[in-house]
């Protein structure tokens, strides 16, 4: 029999896949309501693999995000309404209203931030992994990137010397088969399980939208890392439900290849699993989903009705002032 | 001649479409390019009628894009390299700055690069500050390249066609929320020149000179100025580098008041450059120092207001103009 | 207080075993500055001291270098990265200026990056067109970075120290023929704050601004121009960003007519910035435009010669002394 | 029994390795003598791989070099006359002055460039595979890189690419164990067999010291980059013999470690196989020494009574006229 995790950790992260579902599904609403400027990537169709990897680490851990982080903050520990604050562009966001979706960040909730520039995160996990060596702590970064990022020199350099130091680092490669609009075989020559090699980085590929998969690989690779062994690479296979950003038009794929994915949704996937088992009944699946939609909502209205950014902010932040 | 209304997006499209028909050496590779059309659908069609082998997607590797754009042209094609959004440039500067740039020079001119870059930059779209900057002076700095700026879908055809048939590497910064800004574009063959600027406007009162997305902000602040009685003249100046000393120096001989608009940052940005460069050859035709309208000194912000804030805006540009002539 | 003679190189490395000592979360990372010492030897002596973890050479990735100087920074240490030229830079300008510089802002505060990032520029050496260059004003456009330049052994170790207490990202810009300068350094610690100029020689006639190698230039010049009797006011501008108009506005007030004397290039150079600032600040104090001696707009060539006549040479910085006081 | 090589291959092929080790013992004096500017990297140790390689392509072939690239262009088809004056700063070298040791480029030689950056001819070489296989020519490109090099982001983005676009460019490892001061086992993490295979690139290593291993490998190489299959990584293992840069005091590596590969070096390995083989005997070995050594003197006079490139010169060359 397949190992399975413990109930109520499964109930715990099946509810925080919600969470991130919805927020995702919230921000939807108010794209099309014209509230969000920018853009929005989402993590819909991942959710499994921030609630996998990242809810079971400490929380003096670092994670480092992407352009696609949403997910990350909420199973880091990020709160729902300085999150959607900030997506507003409010001043009770995680960043005052200046970071936006690209950019959610906190150094107490343990993210190094989301990014907006693909692979930029890379190097900044070699740092954080390289700090807590020399610091003694047994901390651990965990670094996300998806397909796209894999064919920048950043991701490269990034391997080479977080295995050349032995550095806590896990290499999270969230493989959701696009670029945009670029399907991942038209940009990566070579699978992800020989770049590991190339570097002698063990690496785990499991599916990553089978929560319980996720969790068991992410697991034995956070005891690798925090043992001091080096880094680890975990490849999650997922799929990219949504356009690039909201609102795509999606000329570089088929409905077909969306919706056969949609079916092996990592949520469904995961709540058919607890009712098989008897862990939740159907209805309290849908009262759980009520409960974070309510939420969600809560901080939706949170967010609306939290203030903008004083004008004077503009000037602040830039610098840290000295002797501060 | 007969004129359509194109977009900016279509325009640069049709000029890249002309020359890839004219000349089989010419091909456009980036991320996204293909039948996605690019990020800002300014390749749009090109993928549907010359196919994947000259309209190459490629994987996010900016780095790799603008030396293989570089190896190509110094052996004997002419491509076309799109870096997608400005920012993105800092992943590609070594092959732009140190090798792109030089390597005619340091070969001792036996080479030719006929290489043209093409990427969006500028703010005011809400996408924070790693995709709003302002970055031309890294590479206005640089001897060895070109570097151009187009503002209408007149100039965003002319100067990307003067660009492909250029024997050296051409940067063509164009601007993310121009590209949906109509305007009319000939049915007939055409090219605008490199290196000169274009006035838009004749007045005696001040010369207005800008850059790219501003000169639609000069625009406005313009009909506001001239029914308050200010004649401006205003110039668009297009080609960054060369910078074309002569149409500018001839307005300022005429007017004695300089305003400069440009999105990049007050310190280091653009503006700076068009400043010295009045200072050395005009100076003594000033009446008053040449007033910069520029970014503030931080990074873009999210918020909207804030973002608004940062930038030059048309009542900073009107501001701006006011305070020459009071001088 | 005591001095010693010491060389610029071990000026350098003095202020980084002296940081070193006094907090443990500082440490040095860069291409072969271990047992090697650095490219320019200025290093020297810290491997032994501090160790392999605490000295660490990198393998060439820039990139890395500097971004994980940033994480590094983020998570409660204090790092030293060396770029060992500043052409390299090119190859680490994502992690710089995309990441360093922005990460305080787009997180709203929540954040410090005590990172000083060193390098080293400059002509003069036969290195040709990619290891020449005076790429500054990448960095000074950028908000969220600092920029020191020394010129002197003394500010090389004040200022550097500086830059290591600094809780933000502040960019070192060594000049490599300077490494093997002498002078005095005092046996006592001390401090050069960041963002003060240095007025070197006071004087009536002209106000002589400078930086990095070219203040020896100026010092050189200096000797000319005061035995032909011009009275001049020389300033070592020292920190690049923020630009200390105070101290350059007071002594354009007293000489009216400003000369400045940067090794970058003459379009987009930092001699630019400088002229614009005066602009800005003291118009109406000018007798004269602002001269700039700057490097001609060309690639650093390989010939000696050719690369004497490239960059700013004493000749150049007197003729455009006189030049400024016929105007 | 091993495969050998033609014997007037092979003598053409020992003269040729003379020329560029007496080429480099030339700057040597000229360094010493303070006549060279700026810096001088000698490719001494590692003649059998230019030899072995590059000698064998096509006069429309293409290489990119490295600042440690004499080698390469001499083997291309470089002569020594404008070599020697273009590192001495003469108006009648390959550039005129301006380029020097790190710049030694000829289109017409079909040498791409040396290059200053570390890894900067990647890229380029991307693009002259590209361009060959759009213009529909059976040219090859040979870009060489050092162990130092394998850890940029270029050197991954380039090998991506050309492996996925099946470009004809071969990527010439030459591994000669150092990067200034590093050994390669502190640069990189994982051997290049790895790395090439993260890529799907076929990979051969050999003993880049043994003239006809490389020449062997280099063919079969070619061969299956020209046929159109993709491209090529070829791993020649060899030694710096001199320190990074002539005077490099090298602190970090023991005199025994150089006397030791020095005695594996590949013209006297050469020249023992010519010698054994009957090919040549040792007195016409010295001849054909003392023969290149005249060629390199003349060389050397040629470059020292060039003319200096005219001031005026320094405003040419920056860009081509339009037009022209
Ligand atoms: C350096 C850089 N190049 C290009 C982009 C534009 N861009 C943003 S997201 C994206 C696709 C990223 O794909 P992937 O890494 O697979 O992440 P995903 O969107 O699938 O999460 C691109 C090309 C960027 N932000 N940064
Ligand atoms: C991007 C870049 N970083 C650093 C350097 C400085 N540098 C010049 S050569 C060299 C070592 C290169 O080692 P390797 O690639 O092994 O080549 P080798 O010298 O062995 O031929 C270094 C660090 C450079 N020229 N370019
Ligand atoms: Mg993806
Ligand atoms: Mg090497």
């Amino acid at each position: 029999m397949t190992k399975q995790a413990d109930p109520k950790l499964l109930v715990d992260r099946y509810r925080l896949m919600w969470v991130i579902r919805l927020h995702e599904e919230a921000l939807k609403v108010l794209f099309t309501q014209g509230k969000i400027g920018g853009t929005t990537h989402l993590y819909i169709g991942q959710e499994a693999i921030a609630a996998g990897v990242i809810a079971q680490l400490r929380e003096d851990d670092y994670i480092v995000s992407t352009h696609r982080g949403h997910g990350h903050m909420l199973a880091k520990g990020g709160e729902l309404r300085p999150m959607l604050a900030e997506i507003l562009g409010k001043f009770t966001g995680y960043c005052k209203g200046k970071g936006g979706s690209m950019h959610i960040a906190s150094l107490e909730v343990g993210n190094l931030g989301a990014n907006g520039i693909v692979s930029g995160g890379l190097p900044i996990s070699v740092g954080s992994g390289l700090s807590a060596k020399m610091r003694g702590t047994d901390q651990v970064t965990v670094v996300s990137f998806s397909d796209g990022a894999t064919n920048e020199g950043n991701t490269h350099e990034a391997m080479n010397l977080a295995a050349l130091w032995k550095l806590p680092v896990i290499f999270l490669f969230e493989n959701n088969h696009y670029a945009v609009s670029t399907e991942v075989s038209r940009s990566m020559a070579g699978g992800m399980k020989n770049r590991a090699a190339a570097y002698h980085i063990p690496i785990q590929q499991v599916d990553g939208n089978d929560f319980e998969a996720v969790h068991f690989a992410a697991e034995e690779a956070i005891d690798y890392v925090r043992s001091g062994s080096g880094p680890y690479l975990l490849e999650c296979e997922t799929y990219r439900i949504e356009g690039h950003y909201y609102g795509d038009p999606m000329v570089y794929r088929s409905k077909e290849e969306v919706d056969a994915w949609r079916k092996k949704g990592p949520i469904c996937r995961l709540e058919q699993a607890l009712v098989e088992r008897g862990i939740l009944r159907e209805a309290e699946c849908r009262e759980i989903e009520a409960e974070v939609r309510k939420e969600v909502e809560d901080a939706v209205a949170y967010a609306e009705n939290s203030p903008e950014p004083p004008i004077e902010s503009i000037f602040e932040d830039v610098f840290t002032e000295e002797g501060a | 001649m007969s004129e359509r209304i194109l977009t900016y997006r279509q325009a640069v499209a049709e000029a890249m479409a002309e020359e890839m028909r004219r000349d089989s050496a010419v091909f456009l590779m980036g991320e996204d390019v293909g039948k996605h059309g690019g990020a800002f659908a300014a390749s749009k069609g090109l993928f549907e009628e010359f196919g994947a082998e000259r309209v190459r997607d490629t994987p996010i590797s900016e780095s790799v894009i603008a030396g293989a754009g570089l190896g190509a042209a110094l052996t004997g094609m002419r491509p076309i390299v799109e870096i997608m959004y400005m920012d993105f440039m800092a992943m590609a500067m070594d092959s732009i700055v140190n090798q792109a740039a030089k390597v005619k020079y340091m070969y001792g001119g036996h080479a030719r690069v006929p290489l043209t870059i093409r990427t969006a930059f500028g703010a005011g779209r809400g996408n924070a500050a790693q995709h709003s900057q302002s970055l031309e002076t890294w590479f206005t700095l640089i001897p060895g390249l070109i570097v151009v700026t187009p503002s209408t879908p007149y100039d965003a055809k002319g100067l990307l066609k003067s660009a492909i048939r250029s024997d050296n590497t051409v940067i063509v910064i164009e601007n993310k929320l121009l590209y949906g800004v109509r305007g009319p574009v000939p049915e007939e063959e055409y090219l605008v020149p490199i290196g000169k600027a274009a006035v838009r406007r004749e007045g005696s009162d001040v010369t207005l000179l800008a850059t790219s997305r501003m000169c639609n902000f000069c625009e406005e602040a313009i009909q506001t100025l001239t029914r308050e009685g200010i004649d401006v003249e205003f110039i668009d100046l297009r080609t960054l580098k060369p910078f074309d000393v002569e149409t500018v120096a001839a307005s300022v001989a005429k007017t004695h008041r300089v305003v400069v608009v440009n999105e990049g940052h007050r310190t280091g940005g653009y503006s700076n450059e068009v400043a010295a460069k009045i200072m050395d050859e005009c100076f003594d035709d000033l009446d008053a120092p040449v007033i910069r309208v520029a970014a503030e000194d931080v990074p873009i912000p999210y918020n909207a207001t804030l973002e608004a804030e940062v930038i030059p805006a048309v009542k900073d540009i009107i501001a701006g103009v006011k305070q020459v002539i009071d001088e």
